[in-house]
């Protein structure tokens, strides 16, 4: 037993093992975030939403028949198995390569950035063997730089698909899309390096310890956790928008917003191939609410996780803590989404280049100044 | 009555209709937190959606809606209304055919084997595709013998089907019979 | 090729990356191909930094730094020209409707 | 001090490439759902194409001009070139970011680096204005 | 023919742009300038409304010129007006502004029977007027919704909606439909109101306050919408005039002109309300215009109930309504009157060579019904002014020069009906 | 190991370094390129300069090849607007001239003395982040400021080109009017 | 060639085709072709009151490309037929239609010189609904009309007759192929 624990728990079987797991993690909270946002929608607008196909316990109630359970709750799973017995149109003005490349690399980077994002502790004693497991897939600690670098590689997605659609629509969509996202881009940039700033490390899981370990202030009754959200207020707010236009989630939906250009850049794809471009923007969602919270909202630590401890309950209580703010996060974006009317395209320009970038700059300034008399940081102190 | 509303009548402290936006307008904040304020209040409020299948369309005891009992103006599909010994009251004056708008109602007359009239319908359609159900028909009437009852009207798979002839009319809604005419 | 060492290899590649650089510049005519042409050309050279730097790690003089700062300036160069080389290529284009690069010499021979 | 922190034995320290091992998994399994989904979409689903089918959505018109890749306006470039030097300095303050609130820096070294970034930081500030003013910001 | 307005001769001195269309017209052709792209902007555009069109030039974001393309929904009104009796024809109108399709029906009717010199009773002259403002609230708040949706604000268009649904439970309380309620008839109506109808119009009323208060407190002073509509599809006071809007819309650009209270039909004078009136002619100005013009509606609708009169709702000495059922199955005459109204080749008696031109105001501006009668039941020819139209034509110098985004706020304020734009 | 992957790598990078620029369609020639950079990333990676490979990617990857891809987007070139396909001629030639630099290069490569990686060990953030600060800011200042300078200088130089003057309406005429069909 | 030629009688593959069927049944995303007066009803349909997200049929998607029902309601004219027509034809297999109100069903009342008298001399409607507009309860009933239809019709047959392929010809080619390739 103690040898197949030391044969499975070798660095690639581990990677893979956590690889794997992020990914279908992932892949599902897609459909319950989809699910929740057509639900609350619903309910927000005095509605019932979908409620039609419920999960089913047979025979759960003996005597009358199935226990029906969350309503509407399987609609994602019929629109999946809707989509994907769709027909396939291709354009004629398609350029095919393209037309196949974008909604996979609207996807691909997405997930492969997955991997950088800590959800635990940092070493979990795995089953009690011993050997430490760093709860994120990826122990590299250049992590920040390594995700922005692929992450920023998700423009091509949707320039791709949009331009190889060969049709006007998405082609509009494509160029706004690609501009928008490169230019929140830098002021999301600028508003990470403030925080890189105050922590010293451009390792994420060095992020959630700095903000595990330390404290921003005591009031006596509990203590504020030396969370970068109140300690880089701007940073957080400017990243937190950046975070909204980067996805396109509304009011930044430009590229999709659908008064204008119809369906924006997938107005052409049908099938199979619209499930993968949505289910790549959901999973960008979920990327960038996950790197929010690590680098603002303390990542995983909360109440009761000791950042040291090793032991497995800890570790589920941390990956617990991480995913509600994650949670949290996904359906303030939703909220926000059937709350706001959308920018139009050159404001949201204004917004990023003569708002937030000015403002970036300025408190990376104050980051800088701050620090020069601030004592020097460590983690642990 | 006044030319202009009040805030056109005391000297507006601005320039055009509209006061310019406060400081903290401008900073979005304000009017998303009250956005989503508003939300909040709508997510618990209580909602306001009939289950139409389950529940039946004039079933409204859980709505605000409470149109009472089926309401006795619907303009639903049609009857041919039945006198008291089973016959159709109708005596084919082609006087609601005249009335139509939508020219969807055929009449063929035939002379009566009934004594108390001379002629009554041989044939009686109405296509209820082309039909529009406004009423007219029912109003042109001289005898009441047509009616426009609560009854819905139906989706269909076929076109011709829905050309209702005049026993399918007699036979379409049997609780909307009664000899006398609904007070309206 | 038993006589080669891995640093050695890694020369070889940046010099073989470099000179299919150089058969772009040199045989394509459109603009936007010749200026991706030239990207590879410094990609070769960073390459060939990056592996010298690697080698150079164990001197204390500070070599090893020396070959990543010239790696980032080279980035830096990089963009900077493929900005202003981008641009030159627009407003060539605006004027002559061609990215071929004979065609602003023939147009202007024309008038 | 990141080894203090992430011992154990999958903690793999910093450049060799085993560390990014994962990395490489995780890419695979994104290519793999990607490519998986994209062949689906070309066997699940039936295959009626026809020429009214294959042409571009334009609400439900004719295509107004042949060819639909049109050219589309120069701003959309200018705001690409921005990106571009913006995203070459953040490049560059990354190291500072790492480093500037060590312990263990002497004073001095300190008011050298605030004062260099700060510089640095001055100059793209400058960038910023010069293009603002020049109206490489404007959008309508 | 009377004169459409009293301010109709001192409007026209108002210069009218000698190219109204200017050059913003454009003619479409392949393989255009250097930058244009030339695109469809519907008919089947989420924007459009599904049934106009509009050829847009654009030069990256910009719109270079416009080319609005209609008559996609040309339905021949004008000409089933002339195979039409004058009662069918109500059922018709129906369907032109199906936004507030009552409005449309009191307008022919009202026109029609000016021409007969028949009054209607004061009864089913408040109840109209009732009815009426209940139709314009339903516009107005529907309006203020999809403006909103077209921004995105998804959410206060569906409950723009909850509230609409009770003003259909009214319509179709009192007439049986709900959305085309052919209630009116030439010289009446065509049932009197039924119990309950007071209370739910009121109660309904009451609520209205708190779903415009919410609606409002998500756009109006949020700067993301401000920032999208304030000067933006501004259309000037001379211009508006110029190119002859009415209603909320000519209102918002500072020309105060309403007809319920400059030349009041249906007694309308006895109520008193105000006449919002904006100056910045732009989309925000628009939508604050359709928010203020609903209190005045709740207002008035509150007085009607008020002052509801009794009596009878059909003008019965004048020959040109049908007699009441009851009268019918009992009396000869009235069955005679019955039968000479409903025949074919009867009807009502029109003058040999009567004109009429007669407008309302109608939810989305001067609403005109023109009619010759030639002496039989059938009118010899029936035009209608659609304002629709005219905001339809003079979105070109409203978009002109903006951005994409600014045709779909502009398009969404001039609240376009389809059906009575192309009639 | 390493040795491996820099072969592995280097078969990626050179084939798709052969494609970028044998690649006639731009768009498949950006895409090219891209796997190249990506490969070139990877190198680096192995070559233990993770900062250098994540900036490779986050600047080439996610910001030149952008430009790239925004100028073929801008311009969708039609067929006729790429030029000609250059002559077997200049190709052969370009080919001569770059297996010369090759050989030259090859020529002086295995003339230096056995290289190797294996030396004494390196410390331990060598090529991170920190690593880059101890001497980007210090030793190489001057280079790190003249870079601000250098972007301020690309920066004024993109705004005037971008910028450049219209031709006035006048010429714009005078040009339809001498080359009537480029412009009809 | 779709997975669902495949599907025998088996027990398996009659499980995959009640899987496809509910979900085909439970997401019918609607393309709203609204013209006039009965888009209205339809905007009503989708809102709070009668909901009919409550069905799946929630996402209005405004392209033809990701919609299975097409939902025709309003008055088409001979001028819109074209694109009635064409996105009818742009929308993917397996699709639907639902012809809405009387214009739509057969023209209603307007029998004039513009308008089409039922739009299925044109596309093939699968259910029509009668009414001027038709109740949001109809339209409910008709989608509910269409997700029993999509539960019993077999797909691949009706895909084939609308593309006018002989069904049967071409499961034989198919069986044809697979025995070859069994053979070979
Ligand atoms: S309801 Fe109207 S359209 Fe229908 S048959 Fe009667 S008169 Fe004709
Ligand atoms: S139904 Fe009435 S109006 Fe019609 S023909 Fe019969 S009796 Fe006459
Ligand atoms: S069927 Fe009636 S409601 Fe529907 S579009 Fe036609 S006229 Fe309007």
């Amino acid at each position: 037993m103690d040898s197949v624990l030391k044969f499975l728990l070798t660095d690639p079987v581990i990677g893979l093992v956590k690889g794997l797991l992020v990914i279908g993690v992932v892949l599902q909270i897609v459909p319950l975030l989809i699910y929740l946002e057509r639900k609350l929608s619903a309910y927000m607008q005095g509605r019932l939403g979908p409620n039609r196909v419920n999960l089913v316990i047979p025979y759960a109630v003996p005597g009358v028949g199935g226990l029906r359970l969350i309503p509407g709750s399987l609609q994602p799973l019929a629109d999946a198995v809707k989509l994907a017995f769709k027909e396939e149109i291709i354009p004629k003005d398609a350029d095919k390569l393209l037309w196949y490349l974008g909604p996979f690399l609207a996807f691909f980077p997405v997930a492969t950035a997955l991997a950088f994002i800590p959800f635990g502790t940092p070493h979990w004693d795995a089953f009690g063997s011993g050997i430490l497991v760093d709860l994120r897939v990826c122990t590299v600690d250049i992590s920040v730089l390594l995700l922005f670098a692929i992450s920023s590689l998700g423009v091509y997605g949707i320039a791709a698909g949009g331009w190889g659609s060969g049709s006007k629509y998405p082609l509009m969509a494509a160029v706004r899309a690609s501009a928008q996202m490169i230019s929140y881009e830098v002021s999301m940039g600028l508003a990470v390096l403030a925080a890189i700033a105050t922590v010293g490390s451009v390792d994420l899981q060095q992020f959630v310890m700095h903000q595990a370990t330390q404290q921003f202030a005591d009031l006596g009754l509990f203590s504020v956790p030396n969370w970068l959200v109140f300690s880089q207020p701007l940073a957080a707010l400017i990243f937190l928008i950046a975070m909204f236009a980067e996805n396109n989630r509304l009011p930044f939906d430009m590229p999709e917003c659908e008064p204008e250009l119809v369906g924006g850049f997938h107005t052409e794809y049908s099938g199979l191939k619209f499930a993968l471009f949505f289910l790549g923007e959901y999973a960008a969602m979920i990327l960038m609410c996950g790197l929010f919270t690590t680098i603002f909202l303390g990542g995983w630590s909360g109440p009761g996780v000791d950042p040291y401890a090793t032991d497995g309950i800890n570790a589920l209580l941390s990956h617990v803590w991480f995913m509600a703010k994650v949670m949290f996060l996904l359906v303030f974006q939703i909220w926000i989404r059937w709350t706001l009317p959308r920018f139009r395209y050159d404001q949201l320009m204004n917004l990023g280049w003569k708002v937030l970038v000015p403002l970036a700059l300025g408190n990376l300034v104050l980051t800088a100044v701050a620090g020069y008399f601030l004592n020097p940081i460590g983690v642990g102190q | 009555m006044s030319a202009h509303t009040s805030d056109h009548d005391d000297a507006p402290a601005f320039e055009g209709d509209h006061p310019p936006m406060t400081a903290s307008e401008k900073s979005y904040i304000p009017s998303i937190v009250k956005g989503i304020g508003i939300t909040l209040q709508r997510f618990f409020k209580p909602n306001f959606t009939v289950q139409y299948p389950e529940q039946a369309p004039y079933d409204y005891a859980s709505q605000d809606r409470a149109i009472g009992e089926v309401n006795p103006r619907h303009r639903g599909e049609h009857i041919l209304v039945k006198d008291e010994q089973g016959r159709e009251k109708c005596v084919a004056c082609l006087l609601c055919m005249a009335a139509c708008p939508a020219l969807c109602i055929h009449i063929e007359p035939e002379p009566a084997p009934w004594d108390d009239r001379e002629r009554r319908p041989k044939v009686f359609e109405i296509d209820m595709l082309r039909c529009i159900y406004c009423g007219y028909c029912e109003e042109a009437c001289p005898c009441d013998a047509i009616r426009l009852t609560p009854k819905l009207y139906t989706p269909t798979t076929s076109r011709t089907e829905r050309v209702y002839d005049k026993e399918r009319l007699l036979e379409n809604n049997p609780e909307a019979q009664v000899p006398q005419r609904p007070r309206k | 090729m038993n006589g080669l060492t891995t640093p050695d290899l890694v020369q070889m590649l940046a010099a073989g990356l470099f000179s299919i650089g150089v058969f772009g510049v040199l045989s394509r005519r459109n603009l936007l191909i010749v200026l991706m042409s030239v990207e590879i050309m410094l990609n070769a050279v960073n390459v060939s930094l990056v592996g010298f730097s690697r080698e150079m790690a164990h001197l204390p003089q500070g070599a090893a730094e020396g070959g990543q700062v010239l790696v980032l300036m080279t980035m830096a160069v990089a963009a900077c020209e493929v900005a202003l080389g981008l641009s030159i290529l627009i407003a060539l284009f605006r004027h002559v409707r061609s990215v071929d690069i004979d065609t602003p010499r023939a147009t202007l021979l024309r008038n | 001090m990141s080894t203090a922190l992430s011992g154990g034995i999958c903690a793999l320290h910093l450049g060799t490439f085993t560390a990014y091992l994962p990395l490489v998994f995780m890419a695979g399994i994104g290519i793999t759902i990607g490519a998986v989904v994209l062949l689906l979409s070309k066997f699940l689903g039936p295959r009626r194409p026809d020429e009214t089918k294959s042409l571009p959505y334009e609400c439900g018109m004719e295509p107004l001009q042949d060819g639909a890749r049109e050219r589309y306006s120069i701003h959309f470039y200018l705001v690409a070139i921005l990106f571009i030097l913006f995203d070459l300095e953040t490049v560059f303050l990354f190291p500072w970011a790492t480093s500037f609130r060590q312990p263990g820096v002497d004073a001095a070294v300190k008011l050298v680096l605030l004062v260099e970034v700060l510089l640095f930081v001055g100059v793209l500030g400058v960038g910023l204005y010069y293009v603002w003013k020049r109206r490489g910001l404007e959008w309508d | 023919m009377s004169s459409p307005t009293p301010q109709a001769t001192s409007l026209s001195s108002d210069p009218i742009p000698s190219k109204p269309f200017g050059d913003a017209a454009i003619s479409v052709e392949p393989g255009l300038g250097e930058k244009d792209m030339v695109i469809n902007f519907g008919p089947q555009h989420p924007a459009m409304h599904g049934t106009l069109r509009l050829i847009l030039r654009l030069n990256g974001e910009k719109v270079s010129g416009a080319e609005p393309d209609m008559g996609f929904l040309h339905t021949g009104f004008e000409k089933l007006g002339e195979y039409r009796t004058y009662n069918q024809y109500i059922v018709v109108t129906d369907r032109m502004n199906y936004f507030s399709a009552m409005a449309n029906n009191t307008g022919f009717a009202c026109a029609v029977e000016e021409m007969l010199g028949i009054e209607c009773p004061p009864r089913a002259a408040a109840i109209r007027v009732l009815m009426c403002e209940l139709s314009r609230i339903s516009d107005h708040i529907l309006g203020i919704g999809l403006q909103g949706m077209d921004m995105g604000a998804f959410t206060p268009m569906l409950w723009s909606f909850i509230e609409r649904e009770k003003i259909y439970d009214v319509f179709e309380l009192t007439s049986g439909g709900r959305l085309t309620t052919s209630y009116t008839r030439v010289g009446g109506l065509a049932f009197d109101l039924p119990d309950g109808v007071e209370y739910r119009v009121r109660t309904f009323l009451d609520r209205l306050d708190d779903t415009v208060r919410d609606m409002e407190g998500m756009l109006a002073r949020n700067r993301i919408f401000m920032d999208r509509t304030v000067g933006v599809g501004v259309l000037t006071r001379d211009e508006a005039i110029a190119y002859g809007m009415s209603g909320p819309l000519a209102r918002a650009s500072g020309v105060d002109r309403d007809l319920r209270r400059d030349r009041p039909y249906l007694g309308y004078e006895q109520y008193d309300f105000d006449v919002p009136v904006f100056t910045d002619g732009c989309v925000y100005s628009r939508y604050q215009q359709r928010l203020a013009e609903i209190r005045e509606s709740a207002k008035i609708c509150r007085q009607v109930l008020d002052s509801m009169p009794s009596g009878p709702i059909n003008a019965l000495g004048a020959k040109a309504t049908l007699p009441s059922k009851d009268d019918v199955y009992t009396k000869m005459e009235s069955l005679i009157q019955h039968f000479m109204l409903t025949m074919p080749g009867h009807g009502i008696k029109t003058p040999e060579s009567g004109e009429i031109y007669h407008a309302t105001e109608s939810p989305n501006g001067e609403l005109g019904w023109y009619l010759i009668s030639d002496g039989t039941a059938v009118p010899y020819r029936v035009r209608v002014r659609p304002p629709s139209l005219f905001a339809f034509q003079s979105i070109l110098p409203m978009i002109k020069g903006r951005l994409v985004s600014d045709v779909v706020a502009t398009m969404s304020s001039l609240n376009v009906i389809a059906g009575e734009l192309d009639r | 190991m390493s040795t491996l992957l820099i072969i592995l790598a280097g078969v990626v990078i050179l084939g798709a370094a052969l494609l970028t620029v044998t690649r006639r369609n731009p768009v498949r020639a950006a895409l090219c390129m891209l796997l190249a950079l990506a490969g070139v990333g990877a190198l680096m990676l192995g070559l233990r300069s993770p900062f250098l490979a994540a900036m490779q990617v986050l600047l080439y990857g996610g910001a030149i090849m952008v430009l790239f891809t925004f100028v073929i987007m801008l311009l969708t070139l039609r067929e006729e607007e790429m030029g000609p396909e250059p002559s077997d001629g200049s190709k052969l030639g370009a080919a001569c001239m770059s297996l010369l630099t090759l050989s030259v290069l090859w020529f002086g490569i295995s003339r230096r003395g056995g290289a190797s990686y294996e030396a004494p060990r390196l410390g331990e953030d060598f090529g991170s982040a920190k690593h880059f600060a101890t001497f980007l800011y210090t030793d190489y200042v001057v280079a790190f400021e003249l870079v601000t300078v250098l972007v301020l200088a690309a920066v004024a130089g993109v705004i005037v080109l971008a910028r450049a003057p219209h031709r006035t309406s006048l010429e714009r005429t005078k040009l339809t009017a001498e080359h009537p069909e480029e412009h009809a | 060639m779709g997975l669902e030629d495949w599907l025998g009688n088996d027990f398996i593959s009659t499980r995959i085709k009640d899987l496809l069927a509910w979900g085909r049944k439970n997401s019918l995303w609607p393309m709203p072709f609204g013209t006039a007066c009965c888009a209205i009803e339809l905007m009503a349909t989708m809102s709070s009151r009668y909901d009919m997200a409550r069905f799946g049929a929630e996402v209005v998607r405004f392209s033809p490309r990701q919609s299975d029902l097409l939902i025709v309601g309003g008055r088409v004219t001979l001028k819109m037929m074209p694109v009635l027509q064409r996105i009818w034809q742009q929308m993917p297999e397996p699709k639907w239609a639902i012809s809405m109100g009387a214009c739509a069903s057969c023209g209603g009342v307007f029998d004039t010189y513009t308008m089409i008298q039922g739009v299925d001399q044109f596309i093939p409607i699968d259910v029509y609904i009668p009414g001027c507009p038709p109740r949001p309860e109809n339209l409910i009933d008709a989608v509910r009309l269409i997700q029993d239809k999509v539960g019993k019709t077999e797909i691949q047959r009706l895909i084939d007759e609308r593309t006018g392929v002989d069904h049967l010809a071409r499961l034989e080619a198919m069986d044809r192929r697979r025995t070859q390739e069994a053979t070979s």
